[in-house]
């Protein structure tokens, strides 16, 4: 059936739009992006959550203040200060064994350059010397002399570590090619695993609720009678509440059961709501479709109602189907964000929306590289997805343009 | 004519009684008395507080005994959260809020959009089209709350900060009356945001409705009898085009009420969207279940009311 | 002997409205017709649009539910059965529709379209459907290719070439045409018909041939019903139809169809008055309002159909009754 | 068919009158909403004009038997007095009479409290009293306001105040509960009226608390006639003895309340004493001013801090707490002092230390987390150990929150050195955890299944667990966490269904015992011990501390207890917020304080400096 | 035989009109050039997609524009203007005034939600100063004239209360109501019952008779042709392939296809035995993926292998009067008169 659907006139003309296959393109990209998070552990949730440095590092591209490079400094030398010494009843005093605290140093892809804690020990006095000195600045943007001696400290410092593997250096700029966030986590690895999460809560949300949305719809449809006045009373009920209400009421059901931390409320509380579009339009494209003659040519043939309902009016909505996969998809994915916003979206690892809504403490301070790599990413996604729906109803539904 | 209008009351009973019994249900899925008693609650006071509130009931009878308060427009129960007042008089405060904020960005927004649509339409396969669909479809991409973010930062505090520009609120609502300057103070910069948002969505119904029409045979009649474009625009498509567009805005129209959550939110706007979520976070049972019926009931009178503007904007349509 | 009995065959359409959607009218589609098919034979109906033929050719075959009335095939009684028992029946009930683009799934080739039925009923064993299917395709004018193509790639003609290679595939006795060529060019209306005509010939089928073109009609079928608002006004031989034809309504028919010759100009037949609303139709008949030689008695009841010599049925009050 | 011309007026008619109701129902019903605004008639001195954050959607309700949360109490003490109040200006916090004349005096056996009310101290005028005319406070009242907390029907959050404290009052409780109407007439045998000022509490054992609940404002004064007219309204109609008033319309929920100066507020003067500190604010030049100072207070609501940090910059707002996120934008981090370009705006910081115990909690009646044995109390321990509280500082609260051992807070009796325990288990030492995972048979996490983690929903709870959970994964242990809303949370903790919880305990006055209660075993869940922790020893030790007053005795056993509940370790702990607060320069007066609420009567306004 | 009255009115030269598609540019007519005299009745027949409707359109220049262009040397000369080069305001003067048009389908033609009385005081709005009362006294005169009972009470009715026939009256009478040089009707009575095709046809006839309108009549019914037709133009996949008089096409048909197309219509009253109909088998060429040569020559009976798919045939003119394309026209049956 697949097979022959691209044979069709619609996907023949929409082969032949070049931006909407540079938009499937992109989906494709994404998609195995995701599939790789999935399957083949390109990413893990642990990298996730890792700290690759200081909180609020910029992207590889921006520039910062004095003040927030010597906080970052201040940062990556306290991380092998603490491999060296330890607290105890408030002294701080050498570990025992810091070979092992300094093999454990890890910051991402980062790790301890050097696992000799005497040479070590020697040079964190040295680069410490240095901080204190500058520590005596009440501002560091002010005072002309700091800079040299800020880069010299950075130097200092940055000697203290190495890239871990043959991809280090690139793995090192992934990391940082967005910034931090607060927890010192890598922004751009964030994004790139919130596409699994997209990716995921996409398809399986539109997946199912165009399964549900259509069968009943065509059943409405076709069956007509009582079968009919259920599905429009169920959908007018779930329509007649408002989306974001029913999505939070939905939310809230869940919390604390065995789903939490799965994505499972998430899909149940979309699905609920995103199989009204599908079921209305399939229905009304099933009550179009049993009058033509076609229909009644295997009814005259002697079919059953089912079959007929399974072998003439299913596929003859295929289009709708992708049409409505596409739009729901980019529902889900644009809810999930304002889901996230109200604190009731994804709860494991990250994800678009916790992103956007943890950035938006952060603009404030003029930190925009959270929410821009977010969006950027979102953006990428949701633009191929909107022109794809655009060509498909186009190559499909030209009346709708 | 009454008649008909008397039977779709008849036959959206169900889907009122749906939408009551579908949230009732959905908010006792949790134990909600725990979060009203807080942190020194005892097993004691739990029950006293479920007796109270009649929540120790079987289901069925709180569902009739809520159906009967609505049939009586009893709303005098008292908010569990904010102790002392009545959920009538909660919900009537955050109305005129509400609208405040969303029957000048339907306004606006349905105006603008019917324009850009009306005006792609016409250049329909032109670059001109073609830029403002790609507009609207990039302006779709990006997320509501992207924009309420960076709104508020550019359009608050960016301007006041760096260009000395106090011309809208942060956020927040006047507390007295509401005057044209004060309005505009506090609820203009949402409004807007708001308009950006629905703008592109808008945007692409509109055109797609005014295309279709565009195709018709009349249209090509108009244009034999030696009609100008802006005529055809204007005259002909638009009184043809008010079917959906009055579908388009009467849907929207209940939602209004609770449409504009995260603005509200965002903005501190006490209107009907943020009290509900308000209400939903606190559990606060006697409020959404109130806040429910209403909208229902509202929905299914825009619902009739769509019904009626049809027959008057289409004489093809009789109501029997 | 006749293959289809229809006697008095009723077919309304409910209208829903008024106070929680009762009935409030009905839409009298065919009222009370009553006519025979010989095997063999080719019967055609003509009418204007809305009169009910259409209506009556899918109640004949049971895709519609007659309201009341008896359809005997074969000596079966067809009315009354389930969708179980009626199977047999479809199998040798065939129908051909109008409109080429909309009778055939887009979704499916044209050798799955026709396949399908003839494993339904297994009218050859599985193995040679194939072969069967090919053989069809070839029959009925297609390319030998044609079977792996889908509807799209065809023409409006050929598409109409497998609406009939789907219907004689079960290898039916009895067709309804449905205005086969009403949608088709005039060069290929006369592909189709010819084509039509053979296969009539070879599988020895009977033919409700419905259009509302009655130069077709006159050209291909053997007997003519006349229909006016769901009701037969007359019924008449072809082959006499110019000169035996004596309703008015079947004149003005006559009268109002352009004649393909510039020196034969006549003023064309114009018809006064207007046609009644088969919602509310009026007493008696339904063709009065528009007849130059109502009668009284003509707004009052429906006359009734009778006889007036062989194979020539009328309805009509103003016929001379002394010719009957 | 054709429409008629009146078929056609109809349908106008119609939809005329429908959208007549749909505007009824949406326009003309809201109208009762908004009331004129009072302006003083001198038009000489500008009005003083307050603006305030409440960072929440505001209070529940102003009824002082009703209210719970931190801003129900801050909005009930701007229009309700208690009978004694702390200091403003001095730290660690002091008690002064309030309503009293002098403070009480307690009977040599330490069970009677002898009171003296201030003479001429008059209610809120207000429509409930004959002639509108506040009436004067009289012993009488409050008796009457104690009484509402046993009340069921006033839904009371606070009756654990008074429980087994006063002679007679469970009882009393009991009796008017069951009985068909309440009757606030009856005796209580601790109540006893000497004349219309004096009166005696009798206490059924010396309860140190006694005092500190008198300045709580679910025991502030109220008058009967207005609980009695307004019920259940009386919550946003209150009537109080306090420096402000406030009409029922100018508190929009959620949104903003606005109060008014008390004109009969009674002779009170801005505090003679002060801390040397407070010099430099310039926090002693008001002396002797007599008070409110203010005119008018508008509380705004904000439940985003993003608002609230913006309106504050726009100066619309007096003072801010600063939230963490905002912090690196104001401050120096590395100082921990206010930025350069802050001060020179004449922006002042103050840095508020809580009386707070932030922890996760464990269900000691867990079969796996529980227990008393060794092996059980080393797991708890090594997860203890591997728990990095000052990653959780730096990120989450800009290093400025107190990591601690035990359950008491900075500031108290009983808190140790330094905040360092001998037995201390402060994190992270991973070396130590995981020779406990060793010993208690898990080596590397293994054989131990996924602890279930509970902790509410909101703020940064989700990144915090984010961080315990990489945390704990260094000693192999998986946590699967479950984000839920505070009843649920509650329901989870009581029902023993959590065997690892996140929960804060803030303390209701500044004495350990408040703390301390947690861990007694009669307390256990659904009481406020949710730790279900239950030994013999400590429960001894704390019925002993409860009867005893402060001094160096009381500490020692405090300390003890707390090194019982180290070594047992049914929690991780600690952690102390500190608040920051920001003043806008027109914002004069002003000491914040966490412990109390009724300053908003001392601060004063230069409009000059918005 | 009619002859051409004097009155030149409107001359086609050459007019090829192309439409940007999905799959490149379609030319839908090629090369079409005819004239239009006054008062008389042309006939355009073709089947479907043989571009009749195409040449009515681009007369009127009612393509989509940015979609369909007219070639370069294509040229509609009428009343001293060429309609393919003038500007789209002075077009718009001339619809509706001096050309009118009426279309197949009465019922989406006209607008359904105003009035019939508004849809005709628009055309008249537009292209007369008559005042409001003068309009409207047009308008009731017009729904007379084309026969409309009780005009005063449908001029204030909406399009759906009409009936078919009713409806494309109403059409008849907007476009005939500025008095327009030519009428072009474009499948006028195809959607309609042949009763009521009677009365629409013969209210045309008396139309033109009155108001000396020159017809433009497009139609693929050969019937209404011969009834109503002065002359005729044959055309076939985008090609005139034949013009002549309405006599001559019918007696004396010169193109193969016409003939064949004349054949293969049942014959009315003298019914054969056999019933089988002449027919021209295969179908139309597609237009995207034409023939080199004859684009009739695939199903022509009569074609040369060599010259036929060759060459197309160019259009000649035979007699002075009349033309034809192809290589191998059919002999008269009876020698021309000299």
């Amino acid at each position: 059936m697949i097979a022959k659907f691209f044979q069709s006139r619609g996907a023949r003309r929409f082969r032949r739009n070049r931006i909407a296959m540079a938009s499937l393109a992109l989906i494709l990209i994404y998609v195995a992006i995701a599939l790789a998070i999935i399957v083949g552990d390109l990413l893990t949730l642990e990298d996730t959550m890792d700290r690759v440095g200081p909180a609020n590092l910029p992207g590889s591209w921006g520039s910062q203040t004095t003040e927030k490079r010597f906080e970052d400094i201040d940062y990556y030398l306290r991380q092998v200060e603490r491999a060296l010494y330890r607290r105890q009843a408030g002294q701080i005093i050498p570990r025992r064994n810091p070979e092992e605290a300094l093999k454990e140093l890890r910051l991402g892809s980062l790790q301890a350059a050097d696992h000799n804690p005497v040479a070590t020990r020697k040079r964190v006095d040295e680069a410490v010397a240095l901080f204190e000195e500058l520590e005596e600045y009440e501002d560091l943007d002010a005072e002309p002399e700091v800079l040299p001696k800020l880069e010299e400290l950075e130097r200092l410092v940055a000697a203290f570590y190495r890239p871990a593997g043959a991809m280090g250096g690139f793995s090192r700029w992934l990391e940082l090619s967005g910034g931090t966030d607060r927890q010192g986590r890598s922004i751009a690895i964030r994004a790139i695993y919130s596409i699994k999460v997209a990716i995921q809560v996409g398809l399986v949300t539109a997946f199912i609720s165009i399964l549900v949305g259509s069968l009943l719809g065509a059943a409405a449809g076709f069956y007509g009678g009582w079968i009919d006045h259920l599905v429009i009373w169920l959908y007018s009920t779930f329509s007649s509440i408002p989306n974001l209400v029913l999505l939070t009421l939905l939310a809230y059901m869940f919390t604390g059961s065995i789903f939490d931390g799965t994505l499972i409320p998430i899909y149940v509380a979309f699905c609920m709501t995103f199989w009204i579009g599908p079921c209305r339009v399939i229905r009304g494209e099933t009550l179009k479709l049993r009058e033509l003659e076609y229909v009644q040519a295997a009814t005259a043939i002697g079919f059953g109602k089912f079959y007929i309902l399974l072998r003439h009016i299913l596929p003859n909505t295929a289009h709708l189907m992708f049409i409505n996969f596409s739009l729901l998809f980019i529902g889900a994915i644009k809810s999930e964000v304002i889901l996230s916003f109200l604190g009731l979206g994804v709860k494991k690892g990250p994800s678009w929306g916790i992103m956007i809504s943890q950035s938006g403490q952060e603009v404030i301070n003029g930190f925009f590289w959270q929410i821009g790599t977010a969006t950027a990413l979102m953006f990428g996604l949701v633009l191929a997805f909107n022109i794809l729906t655009d060509a498909l109803q186009d190559a499909f539904d030209p009346k709708h343009v | 004519m009454w008649a008909y209008i008397f039977r779709r009351l008849v036959y959206n009973v169900p889907v009122y009684l749906g939408i009551i019994l579908f949230v009732m249900a959905a908010l006792r899925v949790n134990d909600p008395i725990w979060t009203y008693l807080g942190k020194h609650a005892t097993q004691e006071q739990y029950d006293q507080f479920a007796k109270a509130s009649g929540l120790d009931k079987p289901f069925l009878r709180q569902y009739f005994d809520f159906l009967s308060d609505v049939v009586r427009l009893d709303f005098t129960v008292e908010s569990w959260d904010q102790p002392g007042i009545q959920v009538g008089k909660m919900i009537r405060a955050a109305i005129v809020p509400s609208l405040a904020l969303t029957i000048p960005a339907l306004g606006i927004t349905s105006f603008l959009a019917i324009c850009v649509g009306l005006i792609s339409a016409y250049f329909r396969g032109r670059w001109m089209d073609q830029l403002l669909v790609f507009i609207a479809v990039l302006g779709m991409s990006v997320s509501f709350l992207v924009y309420i973010i960076l709104g508020q930062y550019f359009g608050a505090f960016w301007l006041k900060q760096h260009l000395g520009m106090d011309l809208f609120a942060i956020s927040g609502y006047p507390s007295g009356g509401l005057t044209m300057a004060t309005w505009a103070y506090y609820c203009l910069l949402p409004i807007l945001i708001s308009v950006i948002v629905a703008l592109g969505y808008d945007t692409r119904y509109y055109r797609a409705v005014m295309v279709e029409e565009s195709n018709r045979d009349y249209i090509t009649t108009a244009r034999a009898k030696g009609a100008s474009g802006p005529k055809i625009l204007f005259v002909h498509m638009l009184k043809n085009a008010m079917i959906p567009i009055i579908t388009r805005i009467m849907i929207t129209l209940p939602f209004l009420i609770t449409g504009s959550i995260l603005l509200e939110m965002y903005f501190n706007i006490p209107g009907m969207g943020r009290r509900l979520i308000l209400a939903i976070n606190a559990k606060d049972f006697p409020v959404i279940q109130a806040f429910t019926a209403i909208f229902a009931a509202l929905f299914i009178v825009t619902n009739i009311l769509t019904d009626v503007l049809y027959a008057i904007f289409d004489p093809r349509v009789r109501l029997q | 002997m006749a293959i289809l009995q229809v006697q008095d065959l009723v077919k309304h359409f409910p209208v829903h409205g008024g106070f929680l959607g009762r009935v409030i009218s009905k839409v009298h589609a065919v009222n009370g017709v009553s006519f025979f098919i010989e095997a063999g034979e080719i019967l055609g109906v003509v009418g204007e649009s809305g009169c009910g033929k259409s209506t009556l050719g899918k109640s004949v075959i049971r895709l519609l539910k007659p309201t009341s009335g008896s359809i005997l095939y074969q000596g079966q009684e067809l009315s009354t059965l389930d969708h179980q028992a009626m199977m047999p029946y479809r199998k040798k009930m065939q129908i051909v529709f109008q409109d080429p683009y909309s009778s055939l799934n887009p979704r499916m080739t044209v050798h799955a379209a026709i396949a399908e039925g003839v494993r339904f009923h297994g009218v050859v064993p599985d193995t040679e459907i194939d072969d069967y299917v090919q053989r069809l395709i070839v029959k009925v004018g297609l390319q030998a290719d044609a079977g792996n193509k889908f509807p799209h790639e065809f023409s409006g003609g050929q598409r109409q070439r497998i609406g009939i290679a789907r219907a004689l595939a079960l290898k039916p006795d009895f067709i309804v045409a449905d205005e086969p060529v009403s949608a088709l060019d005039v060069s290929i209306q006369a592909q189709i018909l010819n084509l039509l005509m053979e296969l009539k010939e070879e599988f020895n089928l009977t033919i409700l041939f419905i259009s509302h073109d009655l130069k077709v009609i006159e050209h291909f079928c053997d007997r003519v019903l006349v229909m006016y608002l769901g009701y037969v006004v007359e019924e008449l031989p072809c082959h006499r139809l110019h000169e035996a034809a004596l309703h008015p309504y079947t004149r003005a028919l006559l009268g109002a169809n352009p004649v393909n010759d510039p020196d034969d100009r006549r003023p064309l037949a114009v018809l006064e008055g207007s046609v009644p609303s088969p919602f509310d139709l009026p007493p008696g008949c339904p063709f009065a309002s528009r007849c130059s030689e109502r009668r009284d008695e003509c707004t009052i009841r429906m006359p009734p159909l009778l006889s007036r010599g062989k194979q020539h049925r009328i309805a009509c009050y103003a016929i001379d009754p002394i010719t009957r | 068919m054709l429409m008629t011309t009146t078929v056609k007026r109809h349908l106008r008619g119609a939809a005329v009158a429908l959208t007549a109701v749909f505007l009824l129902l949406t326009f003309v019903l809201p109208r009762a909403h908004g009331r004129t605004q009072i302006e003083p008639d001198s038009g000489e001195r500008p009005l003083k004009v307050l603006q305030l954050p409440m960072r929440t959607d505001g209070p529940k309700s102003l009824d002082p038997v009703r209210g719970s949360t931190v801003y129900d109490n801050r909005a009930a003490s701007m229009v309700y007095d208690t009978l004694v109040q702390y200091k403003y200006l001095i730290r660690p916090p002091r008690l002064e009479p309030s309503l009293l004349a002098e403070m009480p005096t307690l009977s040599e056996d330490g069970l009677t409290y002898h009171f003296v009310l201030k003479p001429g101290i008059t209610f809120h005028d207000d429509p409930c009293f004959p002639g509108g005319k506040g009436r004067e406070v009289v012993a009488w009242d409050v008796f009457y306001s104690w009484k509402r907390m046993a009340d069921q029907n006033n839904q009371p959050k606070s009756w654990w105040l008074f429980d087994n404290t006063i002679v007679g009052f469970n009882r009393y409780r009991e009796v008017q509960n069951a009985a068909e109407v309440f009757d606030y007439d009856a005796p209580v045998e601790g109540f006893k009226v000497l004349n219309d000022y004096e009166f005696t509490v009798t206490l059924t054992r010396p309860i140190q608390r006694f005092l500190w609940v008198l300045a709580m404002f679910q025991t502030a004064v109220v008058p009967r006639e207005a609980a009695e007219k307004y019920g259940t309204r009386f919550g946003r109609h209150p009537v109080g003895t306090g420096a402000f008033t406030m009409a029922e319309d100018d508190w929009v929920a959620g949104q903003k309340m606005i109060f008014y100066k008390n004109p009969g507020y009674r002779e009170e003067f801005y505090p003679l004493e002060h801390m040397p500190e407070d010099e430099k604010l310039g926090l002693h030049l008001a002396a002797g001013t007599r008070v409110p100072i203010a005119d008018r207070v508008e509380f705004t609501m904000f439940v985003q801090d993003q608002p609230m940090w913006l309106q504050f910059r726009s100066r619309k707002i007096g003072y801010t707490q600063i939230p963490s996120e905002y912090f690196p934008k104001a401050f120096l981090r590395r100082r921990q002092q206010l930025k350069r370009s802050f001060r020179e705006e004449g922006i002042v910081a103050h840095a508020i230390p809580l009386l707070d115990f932030i922890f996760r909690g464990f269900n000691m009646k867990d079969p796996l987390l529980g227990g008393y044995t060794d092996k059980q109390r080393w797991i708890r321990q090594a997860i203890h150990l591997a728990m990095d509280h000052y990653e959780f500082n730096d990120t989450f609260y800009n290093g400025l929150n107190y990591v601690y051992d035990g359950p008491i807070p900075p500031g108290l009796d009983g808190f140790p050195p330094d905040g360092l325990s001998p037995n201390s288990l402060q994190g992270p030492d991973l070396e130590r955890a995981r020779k406990l995972m060793k010993e208690a048979g898990h080596p590397n996490g293994e054989g131990l299944p996924v602890i279930e983690y509970y902790l509410g929903r909101g703020g940064n709870s989700a990144e915090q667990a984010e961080m315990m959970q990489r945390q704990l994964a260094k000693i192999g242990i998986e946590l699967n966490v479950h984000l839920v809303d505070f009843s649920t949370l509650i329901e989870a903790v009581n029902n023993g269904k959590a065997p690892l919880f996140s929960f804060a305990w803030g303390s209701d006055y500044p004495d350990a015992e408040n703390n301390l209660a947690l861990f007694y075993g009669p307390n256990e869940a659904p009481g406020a011990n949710h730790f279900n922790y239950k030994n013999p020893e400590y429960d001894a030790l704390y019925e002993r501390i409860q009867v005893m007053p402060p001094g160096p005795a009381r500490t020692v056993i405090y300390e003890q207890m707390r090194e019982i509940v180290i070594r047992d370790a049914p929690y991780i702990g600690s952690m102390a917020r500190t608040r920051f607060y920001l003043v806008n320069p027109w914002l004069k007066n002003f000491k914040p304080s966490e412990d109390f609420y009724n300053w908003v009567k001392y601060l004063d306004v230069d409009d000059s400096k918005r | 035989m009619q002859k051409p009255q004097e009155g030149l009115i409107l001359e086609v030269r050459n007019l090829t009109t192309s439409f940007k598609t999905d799959d490149g540019i379609v030319t839908a007519i090629d090369d079409v050039s005819f004239d239009v005299y006054a008062g008389e009745t042309l006939g355009i027949v073709g089947e479907s997609g043989c571009g009749k409707t195409v040449t009515s359109k681009s007369i009127m220049r009612l393509l989509p524009a940015h979609l369909s262009f007219l070639g370069a040397k294509s040229q509609i000369l009428f009343g001293g203007l060429d309609l393919a080069r003038i500007s789209e305001s002075k077009m718009r003067k001339i619809r509706g005034n001096r050309i009118a048009m009426i279309f197949q389908e009465p019922m989406t033609a006209l607008n359904p939600v105003f009035t019939v009385g508004w849809q005709l005081d628009e055309a008249l709005k537009y292209h007369t100063d008559l005042g409001r009362k003068a309009r409207r006294k047009r308008s009731m005169e017009m729904l007379r004239l084309v026969e409309i009972p009780n005009a005063e009470q449908r001029v204030n009715e909406y399009p759906h209360q009409l009936s078919g026939g009713m409806r494309q009256r109403v059409m008849i009478a907007i476009a005939l109501c500025c008095e327009p040089d030519i009428l072009i009707a474009d499948e006028p009575t195809t959607a309609l019952d042949v009763t009521i095709q009677a009365q629409i046809l013969r209210l045309m006839e008396g139309l033109k008779e009155k108001l000396s309108t020159a017809i433009l009549l497009i139609t693929h019914d050969l019937g209404v042709v011969a009834q109503v037709c002065d002359r005729v133009m044959v055309m076939y996949a985008g090609r005139v392939i034949e013009s002549a008089s309405v006599r001559e096409i019918f007696h004396d048909p010169r193109h193969p296809y016409t003939k064949a197309l004349l054949g293969s219509i049942p014959k009315s009253g003298g019914r054969s035995e056999d019933r089988r109909l002449p027919t021209i088998e295969g179908v139309v060429p597609n237009l995207r993926n034409l023939p080199a040569g004859c684009r009739f020559e695939k199903r022509c009976s009569l074609s040369d292998k060599e010259v036929c798919q060759r060459e197309e045939p160019p259009l000649v003119t035979i007699d002075g009067r009349r033309s034809v394309r192809c290589h191998y026209p059919i002999q008269p049956h009876q020698p021309e008169e000299a």
